[in-house]
């Protein structure tokens, strides 16, 4: 029984109209795609109030003053839009970059590097193995760009395995191409879902 | 050779607007009469179902609810199904997210699923489980959370005081995160950085069919413990705790789908090799 | 001499003493190096939440000019796309993002929105297998045939027809995409610590803008 | 209880390791005079060109919508910058006509930079007269705008090089679909499947950074890459060393690197 809720058929318009998106650029497409950059934008604004009041302002209220150095360098990331005062923005956003890059980077040694090392470390005695460790070792060999030995009697050899690497990856990203499709139609379903059991009242 | 010709070229020229029609039959037919197909279990899956058997009582699971609208097809069913198989073990959760709409996401599965859930189990909030909301930051606020997470949050989504939660006074920093699982489409390596590499937490993830092929080597190498492969993973856990549910509907949805999406890429290949002799 | 100071070797040092803290925090099992890590990702947090307001004011300021320039039918769209905005926002700000009427207009509004915008690019990666995903080269025959293995490989049914296409699926990623993509990573994982490096030295500035570039 | 925490011994290692050669790379860059070896991609992009020029149609290079503000994109973006450069280098020596559609919504910090990469490219061969700034033409990653481009002008080649998101898959069919070469490189993992099915060549991930040093000769580039290099040959050396050890039982290198 087709539901009779108005809201669900506001969200079954917007479906709709974000979907005929795919077919052709049409007023009801524009209408829902100006909507979502507006609704997003909002939103992003409610969800920052409440960590700027929770996290920030209250505590400097109940009386740590510590906490107006964030505030006040929170406050200067909107000179950018000043032309005379654009360079004080630079003092939050470098110190956001400090954080981010150091908080990222100082795991990356052993997240990405040397615990990846350890995991290839396998014993050649099986054919997935001897496959696996050799996979790695040769599409390693196809990022090596700059430190290429001269001599040509090598580099004939180095440019055939680097091929071999290029194969191996083609492969990979034949499977990873399948397997984004596969979400997509995943998530997409979910929409389906919603008109089939909450608009249209079947299955 | 111009009768051949033709049907090659409009094999290959088929508009765009008849495959998207076919493309959403494909997904309906599935949705209106479900198949229960058998389901293989992945070893991906199957490494989280085992992990979480080792839950005992009073275990704290942290459970970031970090998808939007975009996927509650994907990870609703997820995180319901590990949060039904946890609840067995009298584990406590903490939910908590670092995407905007996880809130509204978290609520939407509660009232939709986890409820009945909890009521089964007699499960209250604030003594069993908990919601502390969206934090900014994205991979700087998980550092905070891991080391200190009151930090993060001072208070729960609700508005009570994070020292008034009985189930938080025991919860402080990563000693006492039992395991963490992380639904996501954003970047689940940096939770796995920031718990499990700095501070050996277990930690598990729920992520979109198009990253696992980034994920499978932090699976093989340990630092993910158990690794939901989107649909797949969520269906083959809800048929290993013997609950199926939406995930598996969906498996059935790729049935007709990804063969449909091949014969696409079949015609467009078949007919650009025959008409290739042209070329 | 000083505006250059003040402009740009402040700001860098400030990224460089920051970043060294938290690597501190990482290596060094040193309590008060830990503690002010963990006070200083506090400011983080609001930092990163004070910045997720921009994207907004940027909004504003264009659809006002679009408004004031008032062509054809745009203006028309910058009008409701600032309702919608300042909908959301006083509503989210006023009522607080846990009242009824804020989760009425989230799930009405964003939700069917948010979540149709994203996955709708499903038609265009389809219509891209269809009409350009040709096998021209070796290399790319090699792409298109496990591209169609793996799709049908992604459909349970097919399991039913040919059994072997299940131990071929866990072949395929557990063994060769987890080889190549470890390769790929490393690779990746070798450039982000360098780029780290530049960053947090100074050599790279991009963030800082370019007007005084030395 | 020692200074640096437990199982972090060796990661400190290479992290100083690593940053250093970086450093020392870096500062004798004239010194040490690296080079970057001839790349298939390099001979990729030349070929689309030339092949516009044969055919008298347009060439399109787009540098994605990453913008020059946060590193992680500022990279590829200026990746993508410098590749424009050499093709609108040679586009204009060879009389080719170059459409660069930028992105209207992400990135815009990008434009004036393109424009004026482009005019450079003009002044160096002399013909500033036929320089049309509208060739710098603004797009929103829409479907239509884009196809509405690639039908009408329809274009002999196609790159992309730069920070793409989910559109790069309507970039490469629409211009995919009127038969233009093209290359793709973005360091995005999760677009990388797009480029490599829809385009001839495609540069997987940070390959895009060796092309630009290639054609920018820039010093500081090449040495960068030098040090990753370096470090790429290491691991390739652990990895080998440390699979025949653990074939024959010795777990000596697993546990060192574990410290």
């Amino acid at each position: 029984m087709v539901s009779s809720d108005p809201s669900i058929w506001i969200m079954a318009f917007f479906t709709i109209a974000i979907t005929s998106l795919a077919f052709r650029d049409n007023p009801l497409a524009k209408i829902a795609e100006h909507a979502f950059l507006a609704a997003q934008a909002g939103h992003y604004v409610t969800m920052a109030w409440r960590n700027i009041n929770k996290i920030g302002l209250e505590p400097l209220s109940k009386g740590s003053i510590i906490m107006l150095i964030p505030m006040l360098f929170g406050v200067a990331l909107y000179t950018r839009y000043s032309k005379k005062y654009i360079w004080v923005s630079r003092y939050p956003t470098a110190m956001m970059v400090g954080i981010g890059t150091g908080v990222t980077v100082r795991g990356f040694v052993e997240f990405q590097f040397t615990q990846q090392i350890i995991d290839t470390f396998k014993p050649l005695n099986s054919f997935n193995n001897i496959f696996f460790v050799f996979a790695v070792v040769i599409c390693l060999l196809y990022f090596v760009f700059s430190l290429t030995p001269q001599n040509p009697s090598i580099q004939k050899p180095l440019s055939y395995i680097s091929t071999v690497g290029r194969y191996l990856m083609m492969f990979a990203l034949g499977a990873a191409m399948a397997n984004t499709l596969t979400q997509r139609v995943g998530q997409y379903a979910g929409r389906i879902m919603f008109l089939l059991y909450d608009w249209l009242g079947l299955g | 050779m111009d009768e051949k010709n033709t049907i090659w070229h409009k094999l290959q020229n088929i508009p765009r607007e008849i495959l998207y029609i076919l493309l959403i039959i494909s997904m309906i037919i599935p949705l209106l009469y479900p198949l229960g197909l058998p389901l293989p279990i992945s070893a991906q899956t199957k490494s989280l179902y085992d992990s979480l058997n080792t839950l005992k009582e009073e275990d704290v699971i942290l459970q970031f609810v970090d998808w939007g609208a975009g996927s509650i097809s994907i990870h609703q069913p997820g995180c319901v199904a590990v949060t039904y198989q946890a609840i067995s073990y009298g584990a406590k959760f903490v939910y908590l997210s670092t995407n905007t709409e996880g809130p509204l996401m978290y609520e939407r599965m509660v009232t939709e699923d986890l409820q009945s859930i909890f009521d089964k189990y007699g499960y209250e909030y604030g003594e069993d489980y908990v919601f502390l909301g969206y934090v900014a930051g994205a991979e700087t606020a998980l550092a905070a959370i891991a080391s200190n997470i009151r930090t993060a949050y001072s208070d729960d989504y609700y508005g009570t005081p994070i020292d008034d939660i009985p189930l938080m006074q025991n919860v402080r920093n990563y000693a006492d995160y039992d395991m963490i699982v992380t639904y996501t489409m954003g970047s689940p390596e940096s939770f796995v950085r920031q718990f499990n590499t700095q501070y050996g937490v277990v930690t598990h993830v729920h992520c979109g069919e198009m990253m696992t092929p980034n994920l499978l080597p932090f699976w093989a190498s340990g630092q993910i413990t158990g690794l939901l492969n989107g649909a797949f993973g969520a269906a083959e856990l809800e048929v290993l705790i013997k609950r199926p549910g939406n995930a598996v509907k969906l498996t059935d949805v790729y049935s007709f789908s990804n063969i449909l999406v091949f014969v696409f890429l079949a015609m467009g290949n078949i007919g650009f090799i025959l008409t290739r002799k042209e070329r | 001499m000083s505006t250059q100071l003040v402009r740009r070797t402040i700001p860098i040092i400030i990224t460089f003493l920051v970043g060294m803290i938290m690597i501190g925090q990482w290596f060094l099992q040193v309590a008060s190096i830990s503690e002010l890590a963990t006070s200083i990702q506090q400011w983080g947090i609001i930092l990163a939440a004070f910045s997720m307001g921009l994207g907004s004011v940027n909004i504003i300021i264009r659809n006002v000019r679009r408004i004031r320039r008032r062509e054809g039918t745009d203006w028309l769209y910058a009008i409701w796309l600032l309702f919608i905005f300042f909908l959301f926002s006083i509503v989210g700000i006023g009522f607080g993002s846990t009242s009824p009427q804020y989760t009425y207009i989230f799930n009405t509004i964003l939700q069917p929105l948010s979540g149709t915008m994203y996955p709708a690019s499903l038609f265009f990666l389809a219509s891209a297998i269809y009409r350009t995903f040709r096998a021209r080269s070796s290399q790319a025959i090699i792409f298109v045939i496990v591209g169609a293995i793996m799709l049908l490989a992604n459909a349970p049914m097919m399991g039913a027809f040919i059994p072997p296409i299940i131990p071929l699926k866990s072949w395929i990623m557990d063994v060769e995409v987890t080889a190549a993509y470890r390769a790929i990573l490393l690779g990746i994982g070798l450039g982000t610590i360098v780029l780290g490096f530049r960053v947090l030295f100074g050599l790279e500035t991009a963030h800082l803008g370019r007007e005084e570039a030395q | 209880m020692s200074l640096i925490a437990n199982g972090k011994v060796i990661d400190l290692a290479f992290l100083i390791g690593i940053w250093g050669i970086s450093a020392v790379y870096i500062l004798y860059k004239e010194r040490l005079k690296f080079t970057i070896r001839r790349m298939v991609a390099i001979d990729a992009i030349e070929e689309a060109v030339g092949r516009a020029v044969e055919m008298d149609r347009p060439v399109v290079m787009n540098i994605g919508g990453g913008g020059l503000l946060r590193g992680e994109y500022a990279l590829p973006t200026m990746a993508g910058l410098t590749v424009l450069d050499y093709v609108s280098r040679i586009a204009v020596r060879l009389g080719a006509r170059l459409i660069a559609p930028m992105y209207s919504e992400g990135g815009v910090e990008t434009i004036p930079v393109a424009t004026e990469i482009i005019r450079d490219a003009f002044i160096a061969e002399g013909t500033i007269e036929n320089f049309q700034p509208e060739e710098v033409i603004q797009f929103l990653p829409v479907q239509a705008s884009v196809m509405a481009l690639a039908d009408r002008e329809k274009p002999a080649a196609n790159i992309m090089i730069g920070y793409y998101w989910h559109e790069s898959c309507i970039w490469a069919e629409a211009f995919g679909r009127v038969g233009a070469i093209q290359v793709g490189g973005t360091t995005n993992l999760y677009q990388i499947p797009f480029f490599a099915g829809a385009c001839d060549y495609v540069l997987i991930g940070e390959e895009i950074y060796p092309v630009s040093a290639y054609l920018s000769k820039d010093p500081r580039l090449i040495s960068t890459i030098a040090g990753q290099d370096t470090f790429k040959w290491i691991s390739l050396v652990l990895i080998l060393l440390g699979a025949i050890l653990v074939t024959s039982g010795n777990e000596w290198l697993t546990n060192l690197l574990k410290i």
